[in-house]
């Protein structure tokens, strides 16, 4: 105890030089933001070529407040989900290639929500960008555990903690891109996420397959499109200022 | 001050004892065909420990009301018996007493561990993982897949690890989350952990069974009640130990055959 | 009068005393030894052992052998659970060590038997005495180098510690016992001070000795499960 | 080894503050240290039970604070189910090791043993200072996990494998909390050792003149025996721990069975045994146990007897149970495995044993009992506290007639039952006898008395407090509700989840009363009256010396013994008693 008593002392001014840091870094961030070159955005819809694979029915007698949930609504596996038209949802999209240093520097300030409801992760897929805060939520009145399992390679590292019903929301950010990391609830199994961690703008489909791309500035790029069953596939595209350019993208059913 | 204390201790003895004796909390009815063996030898032992309680208790409190505070020239007189006394007692009571519940125990614990399963026990494998147990029903071929581990993928439901494309003993076998059985058709549970060490305990079964990691060990047993009961965990294994139950559903044999059927379904 | 026996026995200048063991001063075992100090004959020194320090060295001993008792039975189950092969040839030089520390007891053997004599007054054994002590002292060094050298030959095999079982438990073995043969090299040399300090107790003396006997034991049966078991 | 040399027995006064209540080599200081870790440890551990209850009581019960115990686990104060396994971890392990190991047995040992058998010291004093320093940064290195990333471990003081044995995949604390837990158990391992070392040196070969082994006074016996059984348990848990390290930092299987399978991820680990920790633990477990309670039987016998005006119907029978007692608790541990998986058979030969030493169990409670009969028994709170002893240690033993026999065991495996049956005969029974120990020698190792009617009200809180919370255990067992619990979610604890709040209330007053004590102990050992000599005309060789005893004990006047410790009940020249070394004959003659 003294001894990290002793220690904090020591550190202070270096704090204190830290907190100095930051907040220019924070300043010269906002003068970034004030005046951003007119930025375009990237359109476009994702489908699935073929028949949508049937999706297992989740079992959820382990625990009965997930089950009672789930009476009138039966709950199925969602690793793919396909909308309307064939269009696929929970795909993300991100530029892999072109963005500019600083562009791929900028976080987003708004955090991204993951809620469980019902013992399954909602939305099922997120994306976050590198240091962007995930703001973990529950709705249900059973305890989960919330275990991301990234790969230790990227940097990123992996936590396990629970969240009791009426807990408050707790955030956590990644230090590396990882596209994407499981998430899982131990308590309840069946229950699975993913979390893509990028660099720089973002997306993810919406239920009919469509997706926008914001403020991406003027340039040519090259967008992955991310599927949890059937992986990556990108396309080259060339954003001008103002127009918004499209990109479209079908995956195979397997 | 002594003579009160020995009230407060005869009072907390008989105390104590109400709740059992008016059975305001008592073990749940027995649905198994072995757990008579089992409460019999419960309640024998119940009998003579309550005895033996209630007695110790009461003569302890009876002893330090008579000859507490005594006057300074009252003589110290010697228990009758003395020593050698007490220890015959303890040997030839308490030491029969025991020798005789080991015995009996001995009889009702073989019952249930050392008698094999019938040859028309019906095989039930069950795995135990963080934080659930899964079952798997061998389908019409009557035989199991064998488990692959690295291919558990608990996000595709394959639990078991069971590849039913090169397997074709996999392709029938039927993954459940509750268990169901069919009520007096003895069931064979083979028992196989996934990570770490669980138990399975169904209190109307009066069946306990650890899940040992690298070792399948398997119990059988025979359910006389159709019902519904709780299968929980008793084995330490982690943050969700206490939400690690599913439930036992036992039914009459064509009910479970339209249950099985539909699982397959769900396959 | 215990007082007067301690600053006696600090202040003094070096010389070789009987010095009986303190603990025994006006006390005795099972209520009678000799309540008396032990008086001035040297030939006293002889059985002046202190039988706190004699019971003390067989408790630990007791302790130890608890210890890999517990390690070798870990060994049996584990071996009794794994399904992989068990097969490791020892390193050879593991045979060179036992001989080397083998030969490090009776070079402890004869020191004791010097001192004896030393205690009986001969002031020239003491070099003798000293010789045999430093001599264990190298052994045991030397017993110690060779294990390390062991470990590298297996390194050289690619065993590490957690390759397998087997290279487990031969590392684990060697370690502890190599842990507790330091001991012994400590104990060593402080009998070795003592000595310079003319300070030097048979029972001292004894105990080491009893310890590090009991190391070459020790060490012949984990050579002897190594040997049966992998 | 080199201290090995038995002159350390006498060594000046020491100078200095450091010295003297630091780093002292005196084996009463030492003691008092052990006392005041002990003292530390238990209201930590009583904290923990206190946050545990209350959780179980409430469960969505906001705990204001708890978040400063852990950053992650009490978000809003709620407690997670990690965290509340966490602190049930650490409330055993505290408990059992650094409360029930530490205070009946080192910390009276140390600071009476020496004085009654007549010495001026144990023969190792430096052991004996490193025994406790050691057993010290064992509880810091225990402590510190609460600060390691995701706290302690939450394996339960039990630690099995593999789930203590995977690493940080199987749940929070199971990585760093894991190994500092072994350290800490490793590093406690090697200060009891040292201890018992010396507890037993000390018995055989420091007695003063004419103090036979059969003139031992029963603590004596009670420590030399536990220190028998300490000496070899420890030194299998030791080897255990090293295990589990290893397992840990360099990868090794010795607990890790193939193809685990945790969170997706097949598990490097090959071909370990799951039970072979169990055996190793448990072979260390069960005679831990005697460990605990053997010194609080000695402490009982030593205190009932001197309040009893009357020795005990047989002391020779008393110490042969005790023996018999730890001698039967090596071949016994096997009980707690019955379900394991382990040979059924092997089930049966664990079975008898555990019956058997029911035997010599009862006859210390009946020696205890049949003394009683026509003695003069003097009421006050140290007695009152060996008589609540002997009430619990009944309660506790007889739910032991059911946990011994494997057939019942299947029900009750893993219940509350085994909650209340060892929180009764090993924890609270151990407590009372710490309790009364420290009532009767408080005023020999401070040389002030203790406040009499405080102590009394703290009895009966405790008295009665202890019952409340364990004999509802044993019902809630036998009705089937498992142990270990973060919540009771089953359908079937419903119902009782009444008798959990009434439980968690009576804990919370129980714990409250122990403050009592506490202030009892503070204000009397700085503002206590001065205690004189021997101020329950009690006989063995600690009461024949001033209060507090001298540095070297007897004023370097080794004492000679002529009787055996309980001169009772006989025409004595000060009264109904004749000390163990007054030359006066004894009626008796011996």
């Amino acid at each position: 105890m003294k001894m990290k008593k002793r220690y904090q002392y020591r550190s202070a001014p270096l704090l204190l030089a830290l907190l100095l840091i930051c907040l220019g870094v924070v300043i010269l961030g906002q003068k970034v933001n004030a005046a951003p070159p007119a930025a375009g955005k990237i359109t476009g819809t994702v489908k699935l070529d073929g028949a949508a694979p049937h999706m297992k029915g989740i079992d959820m007698t382990k625990d009965p407040y997930c089950a009672k949930y789930h009476a009138s609504t039966p709950a199925h596996l969602e690793n793919v989900a396909v909308g309307s038209g064939g269009g696929l949802e929970n795909v993300v999209l991100y530029l892999s290639e072109g963005l500019s240093a600083t562009a791929a520097a900028e976080v987003p300030s708004q955090k991204v929500q993951v809620d469980q409801k019902g013992c399954q992760y909602l939305p099922h897929v997120i994306a976050v960008d590198v240091g962007q805060q995930m703001e973990v939520i529950t709705s249900d009145q059973t305890a989960h555990n919330i275990h991301p399992l990234p790969d230790m390679s990227t940097g990123n590292i992996g936590w396990n903690r629970s969240q009791p019903p009426g807990a408050p929301p707790f955030d956590s950010a990644w230090k590396g891109e990882e596209v994407a990391i499981p998430v899982k609830c131990n308590i309840h199994p069946w229950m699975h996420g993913y979390i893509a961690v990028v660099k720089g703008p973002y997306a993810t489909t919406d239920s009919d397959g469509s997706f926008t791309i914001a403020n991406v500035p003027p340039g040519s790029y090259t967008v992955t499109a991310w599927q949890e069953e059937y992986g990556k596939q990108t396309a080259k595209v060339t954003v001008a200022a103002g127009t918004p350019a499209t990109a479209d993208f079908t995956f195979k059913a397997k | 001050m002594a003579k009160f204390f020995a009230v407060t201790i005869i009072l907390i003895a008989i105390g104590s004892a109400i709740p059992i004796v008016r059975g305001t909390w008592t073990q749940p009815v027995d649905i198994s065909t072995h757990g008579y063996e089992i409460d019999h030898q419960y309640h024998e032992t119940m009998w003579e420990a309550g005895v033996a309680f209630l007695a110790a208790q009461i003569i302890l409190a009876v002893f330090i009301w008579k000859f507490s505070n005594r006057r300074e020239d009252a003589e110290i007189r010697r228990l009758p018996g003395g020593a050698t006394g007490l220890v015959l007692a303890a040997v030839l009571l308490v030491g029969t007493e025991v020798l005789a519940l080991g015995v009996f125990g001995m009889n009702a614990w073989a019952k249930v561990y050392f008698a094999p399963p019938g040859p028309g026990a019906m095989p039930i494998q069950a795995q135990a993982g963080q934080f659930a147990f899964y079952f798997r029903y061998p389908g019409p071929d009557g035989t199991f897949g064998p488990l692959h581990p690295d291919k558990i993928n608990e996000a595709n439901e394959n639990f078991f690890g069971l590849d039913p494309v090169s397997d074709p003993d996999s392709k029938d076998d039927i993954v459940t989350a509750e268990m169901a059985i069919p009520v007096n058709q003895e069931i064979h549970l083979l028992m196989h952990a996934k990570d770490l060490g669980h138990s399975f305990y169904v209190r109307e079964l009066r069946v306990q069974q650890d899940f040992v990691p690298g070792l399948d060990v398997s119990v059988h047993f025979t359910a006389t009640k159709v019902g519904k009961y709780e299968i929980v965990c008793t084995q330490l294994c982690g943050l969700g130990h206490y939400n690690m139950k599913t439930y036992l559903e036992v039914m009459s044999q064509e009910d479970f055959d339209s249950w099985l059927k539909q699982q397959a379904a769900l396959q | 009068m215990v007082r007067e026996n301690m600053a006696t026995t600090v202040h003094q200048p070096p010389q070789i005393r009987t010095r009986p063991d303190p603990s025994r001063l006006g006390q005795g075992r099972n209520g009678g030894g000799n309540p008396t100090r032990a008086g001035g004959s040297p030939r006293v020194a002889l059985d002046d052992s202190s039988p706190a320090s004699r019971t003390g060295i067989w408790v630990a001993i007791a302790a130890i052998t608890m210890t890999f008792a517990a390690f070798t039975s870990a060994l049996v189950v584990r071996q009794g659970a794994s399904l992989e092969a068990w097969h490791l040839v020892l390193p050879r030089i593991l045979y060179l060590n036992t001989l080397i520390l083998l030969a490090s007891s009776v070079t402890l053997k004869i020191a004791r038997r010097r001192f004896r004599s030393f205690l009986l007054g001969a002031e020239g054994e003491r070099v003798a005495v000293l010789r045999g002590l430093y001599a264990t002292l190298a052994l045991g060094l030397l017993f110690l180098a060779g294990q390390y050298m062991a470990w590298m030959q297996l390194k050289a095999q690619g065993l590490y510690l957690a390759t397998n079982p087997d290279s487990s438990f031969l590392y684990l073995f060697t370690a502890v016992h190599g842990l507790h043969v330091l001991g012994g090299l400590a104990g060593l040399l402080h009998a070795i001070r003592q000595l310079g300090r003319s300070d030097l107790r048979a029972s001292t003396l004894a105990a080491t000795s009893h310890y590090w006997h009991f190391m070459d034991i020790l060490w012949l049966y984990l050579l002897f499960v190594l040997w049966m078991r992998l | 080894m080199h201290d090995v040399s038995g002159q350390a027995a006498h060594h000046a006064p020491p100078q200095g503050f450091v010295r003297k209540h630091v780093f002292s080599l005196d084996h009463k200081v030492i003691g008092k240290q052990y006392y005041a870790l002990a003292l530390v440890a238990v209201l930590t551990g009583m904290v923990l039970s206190w946050l545990m209850r209350l959780h179980l009581g409430w469960p969505n019960l906001a705990i204001p604070g708890l978040h400063w115990i852990s950053k992650t686990g009490a978000p809003g104060n709620l407690m997670t189910p990690e965290l509340y396994l966490q602190l049930m971890t650490m409330h055993g392990t505290i408990m059992v090791f650094f409360v029930l190991t530490t205070a009946p047995f080192a910390a009276f040992g140390n600071f009476f043993l020496p004085i009654q058998v007549g010495a001026e010291d144990m023969p190792f004093p430096r052991f004996n200072m490193m025994s406790f320093w050691v057993t010290f940064v064992a509880f810091l290195v225990m402590i510190a996990s609460f600060f390691v990333a995701d706290g302690p471990t939450l394996g339960g003081w039990t630690q099995y494998a593999p789930l203590s044995a995977v690493g940080a995949v199987a749940g929070p604390g199971q990585g760093s909390g894991v190994v500092l837990w072994a350290a800490s158990i490793g590093i406690f391992c090697i200060g009891q050792l040292l201890g018992s070392l010396n507890f037993i040196t000390t018995t055989l070969d420091m007695r003063a003149k004419g103090m036979s082994l059969m003139r031992l006074p029963l603590t004596a016996w009670a420590w030399f025996i536990t220190s028998c059984i300490g000496l070899t348990a420890f030194a299998v848990l030791m080897p255990a721990c090293i295990l589990l390290i290893l397992d840990h930092v360099a990868g090794t299987s010795f607990f890790v069975a193939s193809n685990l399978v945790i969170n997706d991820q097949l598990q490097p680990h090959s071909g370990g045994s799951t039970l072979l920790w169990q055996h190793l633990f448990w072979f260390f477990g069960h005679p831990e146990v005697y460990v605990a309670i053997v010194p609080g039987m000695g402490i009982v016998s030593h205190v009932l007897i001197t309040n009893m005006r009357r020795p005990l119907l047989s002391a020779k029978v008393m110490i042969a149970s005790m023996g018999a007692i730890a001698f039967l608790s090596y071949m016994v541990y096997g009980h707690h495995m019955f379900v394991s998986g382990m040979n059924p058979f092997s089930a049966l030969a664990f079975s008898f044993p555990t019956l058997i030493i029911t035997i010599p169990a009862t006859i210390i409670t009946l020696l205890w009992i049949g003394s009683l009969y026509g003695s003069k028994l003097r009421i006050n709170t140290a007695s009152l506290f060996a008589l609540g002893f002997i009430s619990m240690f009944v309660s506790g033993g007889v739910s032991g007639f059911f946990l011994a026999q494997p057939s019942i065991d299947i029900m009750l495996h893993a219940t509350y039952f085994v909650v209340g049956h060892f929180h009764l005969v090993m924890a609270v029974a151990a407590i009372f006898g710490i309790f009364s120990g420290t009532y009767f020698w408080f005023p020999k190792m401070t040389g002030k008395m203790m406040n009499e009617t405080l102590g009394k009200l703290h009895f009966w809180l405790t008295f009665v407090g202890a019952y409340c919370i364990f004999m509802p255990f044993h019902y809630l067992g036998i009705m089937g509700n498992v142990r270990r619990y973060a919540q009771f979610v089953d359908d079937y604890l419903q119902p009782v989840l009444g008798v959990h709040k009434f439980i968690t209330v009576a804990a919370l007053l129980t714990g409250a009363a122990q403050l009592i004590f506490l202030y009892n102990l503070i204000h009397s050992h700085f503002w206590g009256k001065a205690a004189p000599e021997n101020p329950w005309q009690a006989t063995s060789l600690e009461w024949s010396i001033p209060s507090p005893p001298p540095f070297d004990n007897f004023g370097g006047k080794p004492p000679v013994v002529y009787h055996d410790p309980y001169q009772f009940g006989v025409k004595g020249s000060m009264g109904d008693y004749i000390m163990q070394d007054s030359p006066e004959p004894s009626p008796t003659g011996d």
